[in-house]
């Protein structure tokens, strides 16, 4: 370790949806790494120590190292060439990255997407079907006296949600932290998260919908049947119990995960749980919270909805923005319809994406941008190494709860950042596309109403 | 990019500069009016057609995190409305929260060329300024809701008006905000902290404080300040019966000094609380013709799709409790909360109808049209796209009763509406959408079109039916550039962000810190706004009006 | 002779082909039918590019080939008989208002959303969706029948506000989720959280379902308009036998979130 | 000797640490492909801790290594392995009109396998 070096007060860690500005960063000039992190995670710690520079091309087609010009109009060529291109990823990267992406995508006709589709996707879906009850967590911290982890481990995903925001942190009519708030979790395991409940209630995997379906009825004081023991594996009183918790607190929070969206139900799991908090508001104040990560995929929410009008799973290929998960995502643009072209921005699909999917990456050129090397990277056909956003760019973050972070980089990279590169790859994308733009006017009057109103 | 341009033959209308129906040349240079410009300028023919200032919205909800939620709430809504994207603009969604290209360009449709987003948490308003930069051709500003803040209550109950407005400018300056935002003052405490309750009169206190203390202290403190805009105020008791007292209340809460009352509309029912409304439109508007301190939006009400979107969360859980549609509710840490529902205005209603009657006679029954600015408060009372169709029943009596005739009669007979002769003129009309709000804010340079004034301009075919004229300007020019030209986007154009900077003793931080880092969970140092967001913006000043 | 269209060449990627559909097909000769714009992906290309046209419509139009990635076939549809040989892509039938469409093969997710009349009968199976709301509404469809020879997947009905779905085989979980008015009758087993969130209308299956705990056993009895709906199920081919005609129905009401006032009926002897 | 269960992908500390590693790194590697089983259910299957296993269904099959839970952590019948390369070859994409393939509570068959 060299004498060189320089703190950064108030930085920001973007590794989960926490996204937790008080960092103070010991950062060595010399060696371009992060060598001390106070106030982090034991994630945090890891996503700022382990950021070193590796040493690879700035861009590379076909494997072959070629400049950054070279790489720009490769991509262009092959997002225009292509029928139905998709963009995929934004997680790990900046709302100012992702509003490069979606520009992309409108110039290009094709389909946007972010790994919202296969993490809080449902999340969003149940929101546009029944509202939500929320609130920034200082609000939690400030006011909730009973908390409900449900279908979510935070001790190993968020570990600063339980000691920043939501459980042992002091608020102004929680003066005393914990003593002050009882603190529940709904999950079949016993996670690491088990030891901070006061209550830890065990169902059956996959029967979320219907313990918060009887839980609905037990708050408007509709009589339950009995099967939900047998079906839930949770008794009966133990339901009755929580239902009186909840409508008799003070200020009530439920926080809840991939428990809930990845499971049989998706959207109707996350979407009953948001109907139960609305119900609840009927008593008291209450709020739900969707325990969000990776990085800024909120941002990612937050862009694609200003943009398009729709959060994720958007399609443009006739010249305006549609939406319909299930069709414009990912995945199955992927496995199911045959995406002819893709650009993986910041996230690595290779590693998480179902098999079907991952095969057809592999027919079709893949351009990809990440900081590090990834199953995605290997794959790709035309790579661009990035400069890591919040380590060594600027930008912004929304954190789980939509509240935007001003980023506070701690060394340079000699890499370009992603919006340099996607700004330039936009800038080609638009000049090679000015003729469908036009074509398209015209097709639309042809096709008429029908499509309007039907096909979205 | 023009540089500079000539526009001939065209009737002005331009209150600011006494200019009623005209026929002289407007000459654009860098983006400005001037009184000259060489032969070489471009030249747009304007005979036959009405040259007016483009207009101003002093008050919607275009950008930031709750119509953001909003927009996302309703993709079924945008569906039926794409936007599709030409060689020069950028694709989006319309409906009744359009994305933001498509907001901006559909401002610029209608011959609007400024707009100010109303009602923005200080937490949130980085956020704001993203979209607001992602919101095309318009110059915008927002209001930052300071009403509910706990800290600046603290020092109100305290009685430290001194540190009050040093802490009210540093939050305009933080957050580069245009003026302060007063919602529901008083409301949210008992909304989060009292089980979904609510304040119901402008003396009642919660926690030691009433919302005559809060609008009091901004009324004072936006004075001291000089404000280019005063307080702008979304009164307590908003949209229940009876709470035009609590609006006169407000009023006189302001003595002579200056204050904005929002979509004021929604606050003059009579009758008693939990039962049918009744009009008071006319004991407001007195009021307000005997007061020349007091501007005013109207929040027409326009029949057919609407969503409610507010910082008084207690109002939208009302409303939901009608409809029992979806709902949000997002509180905001020691600021705000907020409320979002789908809302459809229906003819056949009591009260839909009444609410629109009640707009219409606030228009027609004020003395000074220069205090009665025209909005929908959009999405609240309809979309902003429907100002050309309330420019029509302002304008087209004969229109005005055919429409009258197909609502609710009860509602009519229970209001001065059908009684209303009067007919707005085109001079008219030019003030309550273009010089009335920029003189209201402050906005020197806008609203008008005498040299130095911005080249904001609207050119319209003139034509009988005003809903089609307002529709479908011919030409419209931003900042001297021809944005629109023969109905078509010519060129795309970002926009400017208009605050003000008022100055503050920087000792206050110190004050607000301590406070911040027990109750906020973001660190003060990360709060204030940094130059980066900034992009194009214009700082008005504060100094003497 | 009816008017025919048969795919000659695979689209690569999505073909969206909402212009297959009597009302814009008629009065058109071969053609100009065959210069009819459909997106291939993002690209505007012409019906004749995938499909060779032949003949004259007479009020009849046959499709034929793999349609698996032709979506929107027949969507918004008004009248006319639409006559599909052949698996079929995504959005069949949606927003239909009248007419008739006949599919011989497997449909996708989305067929007939939204849907305000008109018949659809598909021989095979349907996707998730059938019948159901996109995404945000909070109506599916208000009217017309959806007849299901095969089997259906997740959310059959969903959001249902009038009209008639009959599924042959079985259906999936969340069928008639949401429900606000209107039939569904599966011969088949049903999956899972049927009838969640249903304010009224009927769900019908044939054999025993697991129900959620919000809907509660109300009697055992014969519905006596039963009779009649199974009498004109059977017309349109389905195997019912006389027991299932005069039998006796576990009749539940739900879901009590709600207005409790939607049922289901389960077939008990 | 084997058993259908019910795979549930999780998060671990240690996957979200070695991630930073970067997925290429053997640390990454080794943590996603270990899979939490009942200890009770491992004595029935005749498994000791470290053993390797072989999960399959229709969709594919992994060999994974076997790491004990006790009862009261983990209930019989349920298996965790961190989120990774190895569980997206058990994934369907199939993803029911919502984007989200089949991603928790996916049913595979358990059993040993002999080296």
């Amino acid at each position: 370790m060299s004498e060189n070096t320089r703190t950064i007060k108030n930085a920001v860690c973007t590794f989960c949806g926490c996204v937790c500005d008080d960092m103070e960063l010991t950062v060595d000039l010399d060696e371009h790494r992060i060598t001390k992190a106070k106030n982090a995670c034991i994630l945090g710690r890891s996503w700022f120590s382990e950021h070193v520079i590796e040493d690879r091309p700035i861009a590379a087609i076909g494997g072959k190292e070629v400049s950054f010009e070279e790489a720009v109009e490769e991509s262009a060529q092959i997002l225009t060439k292509a029928k139905f291109p998709i963009i995929y990823g934004l997680s790990e990267a900046s709302v100012e990255a992702q509003r490069e992406a979606v520009a992309i995508a409108d110039y290009m006709r094709g389909s946007i997407d972010s790994t919202s589709s296969v993490c809080h996707g449902p999340t969003g879906m149940a929101f546009q079907g029944v509202g939500e009850s929320t609130t920034t967590l200082g609000e939690v911290k400030n006011r909730a006296d009973l908390v409900i982890f449900w279908g979510c481990n935070p001790a190993e995903a968020h570990p600063r949600l339980f000691t920043r925001y939501a459980v042992t942190t002091k608020g102004m009519f929680i003066p005393r932290g914990k003593k002050d708030r009882t603190v529940v979790l709904v999950d079949p395991r016993k996670t690491a998260s088990a030891p901070v409940a006061n209550i830890h209630i065990r169902p059956k995997p996959a029967t979320d919908f219907e313990m918060i379906w009887a839980l609905r009825a037990l708050i408007k004081g509709k009589k339950v049947n009995a099967s939900i023991e047998k079906v839930t594996g949770v008794p009966l009183e133990t339901l009755q119990d929580l239902a009186e918790r909840m409508k008799n607190c003070n200020f009530g929070v439920v926080f809840f995960g991939m428990g809930l969206t990845m499971g049989r139900g998706r959207y109707f799991n996350t979407g009953a749980l948001f109907s139960m908090v609305t119900d609840l508001n009927e008593y008291t104040h209450f709020v739900v919270k969707p325990a969000r990560g990776h990085g800024n995929v909120t941002g990612a929410d937050q862009v694609l909805t200003w943009q398009t009008g729709y959060p994720f799973g958007v399609n443009f290929n006739l010249g305006y923005p549609r939406f319909n998960p299930g069709e414009f995502t990912a995945v199955d643009n992927l496995a199911r319809d045959g995406a002819d072209a893709a650009m993986f921005i910041a996230s690595d699909p290779a590693s998480n994406f179902p098999k079907a999917a991952v095969e057809q990456m592999k027919r079709i050129p893949v351009i990809s941008l990440d900081t590090r090397r990834s199953v995605t990277s290997e794959l790709a056909y035309v790579v661009f190494s990035t400069s890591a956003w919040g380590l060594n760019e600027h930008g912004t973050a929304y954190r789980m709860d939509d509240i935007p972070i001003t980023l506070r980089p701690a060394f340079e990279s000699p890499y370009p950042s992603d919006v340099v590169i996607l700004s330039a790859i936009k800038n080609r994308v638009f000049e090679l596309n000015i003729d469908k733009r036009s074509i398209g006017m015209s097709a639309r009057s042809d096709i008429g109403k029908a499509t309007l109103h039907a096909s979205m | 990019m023009v540089s500079a341009t000539r526009i001939v033959n065209g009737k002005v209308y331009d209150p600011i500069n006494n200019i009623d129906g005209v026929i002289r040349d407007i000459c654009i240079e860098d983006g400005r009016i001037v009184e000259s410009v060489p032969d070489s300028a471009t030249r747009i023919e304007a005979q036959g057609m009405v040259i007016m200032p483009g207009g101003v919205d002093i008050h919607c909800h275009i950008a930031g995190p709750k119509v953001n939620a909003g927009r996302k709430l309703m993709p079924e809504d945008h569906r039926k409305d794409p936007y599709p994207g030409t060689a020069v603009t950028r694709s989006g969604s319309g409906g009744i929260v359009p994305s933001t290209f498509t907001t901006g360009y559909r401002y610029a449709t209608m011959g609007y060329t400024t707009a100010m987003e109303a009602a923005v948490p200080p937490l949130s308003a980085r956020h704001t300024l993203e979209e607001l930069h992602d919101t095309p051709v318009i110059d915008k500003g927002f209001y930052v809701l300071l009403a509910n803040n706990i800290f600046l209550q603290n020092l109100i109950k305290e009685g430290r008006q001194e540190e009050f407005q040093q802490a009210v400018a540093w939050w305009m300056n933080a957050t580069r905000a245009y003026t302060p935002k007063l919602v529901n003052p008083g409301g949210d405490e008992p909304w989060k902290g009292k089980r979904n309750t609510n304040v119901h009169d402008i003396d009642e206190k919660v926690d030691g404080i009433s919302p005559r203390q809060i609008i009091e202290a901004f009324v004072i403190a936006a004075d001291k300040m000089n404000l280019p805009h005063p307080a702008h105020i979304h009164c307590n008791n908003l949209g229940h019966s009876g709470n035009y007292r609590t609006t006169l209340e407000t009023m006189r809460t302001a003595g002579d000094k200056r204050l904005h009352i929002a979509h004021i509309q929604f606050n003059c029912y009579g009758g008693e609380v939990g039962k049918q409304p009744a009009s008071k439109a006319a004991e407001i508007i007195e009021y307000i013709n005997q007061h020349p301190n007091i501007t005013c939006d109207v929040g027409q009400v326009m029949f057919g799709n609407a969503l409610s979107m507010t910082a008084d969360a207690p109002l939208a859980y009302m409303l939901r409790g009608i409809n029992k549609n979806k709902w949000v509710n997002a509180d905001t840490e020691c600021e705000s909360g907020c409320g979002i529902v789908p809302f459809t205005y229906q003819g056949h209603v009591y009260t839909h109808t009444l609410q629109w009657a009640i707009g219409l006679e606030l228009f027609l029954l004020t003395e000074n049209p220069w205090q009665v600015i025209l909005s929908t408060d959009h999405p609240n009372g309809g979309s902003f796209m429907n100002y050309p169709k309330l420019i029509r029943l302002l304008m087209d009596r004969g229109f005005r009763r055919q429409e009258i005739a197909r609502v609710n009669q009860k509602a009519i007979a229970k209001t001065m509406i059908s009684d209303l002769d009067r007919e707005y003129s085109l001079y008219e009309i030019a003030i309550i959408t273009r010089a009335g709000p920029a003189r209201a804010l402050g906005l020197k340079n806008k609203g008008h079109l005498g040299p130095g004034a911005d080249a904001d301009i609207t050119i319209h075919d003139e034509m009988e039916d005003k809903e089609m004229m307002f529709n479908a300007p011919r030409y419209v020019l931003k900042s001297g550039v021809h944005i629109i030209a023969d109905h078509e986007f010519r060129e795309d154009h970002t926009g400017r962000l208009l605050h003000i900077t008022p100055e503050y003793d920087q000792k206050i931080e110190e004050v607000i810190q301590p406070f911040f880092e027990s109750y906020y969970s973001v660190q003060f140092e990360n709060y204030p706004i940094d130059k980066s967001y900034m992009h194009d913006n214009e700082v008005i000043s504060t100094g003497s009006t | 002779m009816s008017l025919t269209l048969s795919l000659h060449t695979s689209p690569e990627v999505p073909v969206e082909a909402d212009v297959i559909s009597p009302d814009r097909l008629n009065n058109l000769n071969e053609s100009a039918l065959s210069a009819l714009p459909v997106f291939h992906g993002n690209v505007q290309a012409k019906i004749g590019d995938f499909f060779k046209v032949q003949g004259q419509y007479n009020g009849e139009i046959r499709v034929e080939g793999d349609l698996s990635k032709v979506k929107h076939i027949g969507a918004g549809m008004t009248s006319g008989r639409l006559i599909v040989n052949g698996d079929v892509g995504a959005h069949l039938g949606a927003g239909m208002q009248g007419g008739k469409i006949i599919v011989d093969g497997n449909v996708a997710d989305w067929a007939a959303s939204e849907m305000t009349g008109g018949r659809i009968i598909i021989k095979g199976n349907a996707g998730h969706m059938l019948g159901s709301s996109i995404r945000g509404s909070a109506t599916g469809i208000t009217g017309g029948e959806i007849i299901v020879h095969g089997n259906a997947r997740n959310e059959a009905g969903q959001a249902m506000r009038n009209g008639l779905i009959v599924i042959g085989g079985n259906s999936e979980d969340l069928t008639g989720v949401n429900m606000l008015s209107g039939t569904i009758i599966v011969l088949g087993k049903m999956g899972i959280r049927t009838g969640a969130g249903m304010k009224r209308g009927t769900i019908l299956s044939m054999h025993d379902a697991d129900l959620l705990s919000t809907f509660t056993y109300a009697c055992t009895y014969h519905p006596t308009y039963l009779r009649l709906y199974l009498t004109y199920i059977k017309k349109l081919g389905f195997q019912i036998d006389d027991a299932k005609l005069s039998g006796n129905y576990e009749r539940w009401a739900g879901d009590s979130i709600e207005l409790n006032r939607g049922e289901i009926l389960l077939y008990r002897n | 000797m084997s058993e259908k269960m019910i795979l549930i992908p999780v998060r671990t500390t240690e996957q979200g640490t070695a991630l930073n590693k970067g997925k290429l790194q053997e640390a990454y590697m080794l943590e996603t492909s270990m899979v939490d089983v009942n200890t009770d259910d491992m004595e029935r299957l005749g498994l000791q801790e470290g053993d390797k296993v072989r999960l399959s269904n229709e969709v594919g099959e992994v060999i994974v290594t076997c790491r004990g839970k006790k009862p009261d952590d983990l209930p019989q019948g349920l298996l965790a392995i961190p989120y990774g390369p190895p569980t997206t070859h058990l994934m369907d994409s199939e993803t029911y009109g919502s984007g989200m393939p089949v991603s928790k509570h996916m049913e595979v068959v358990i059993e040993k396998v002999i080296v």
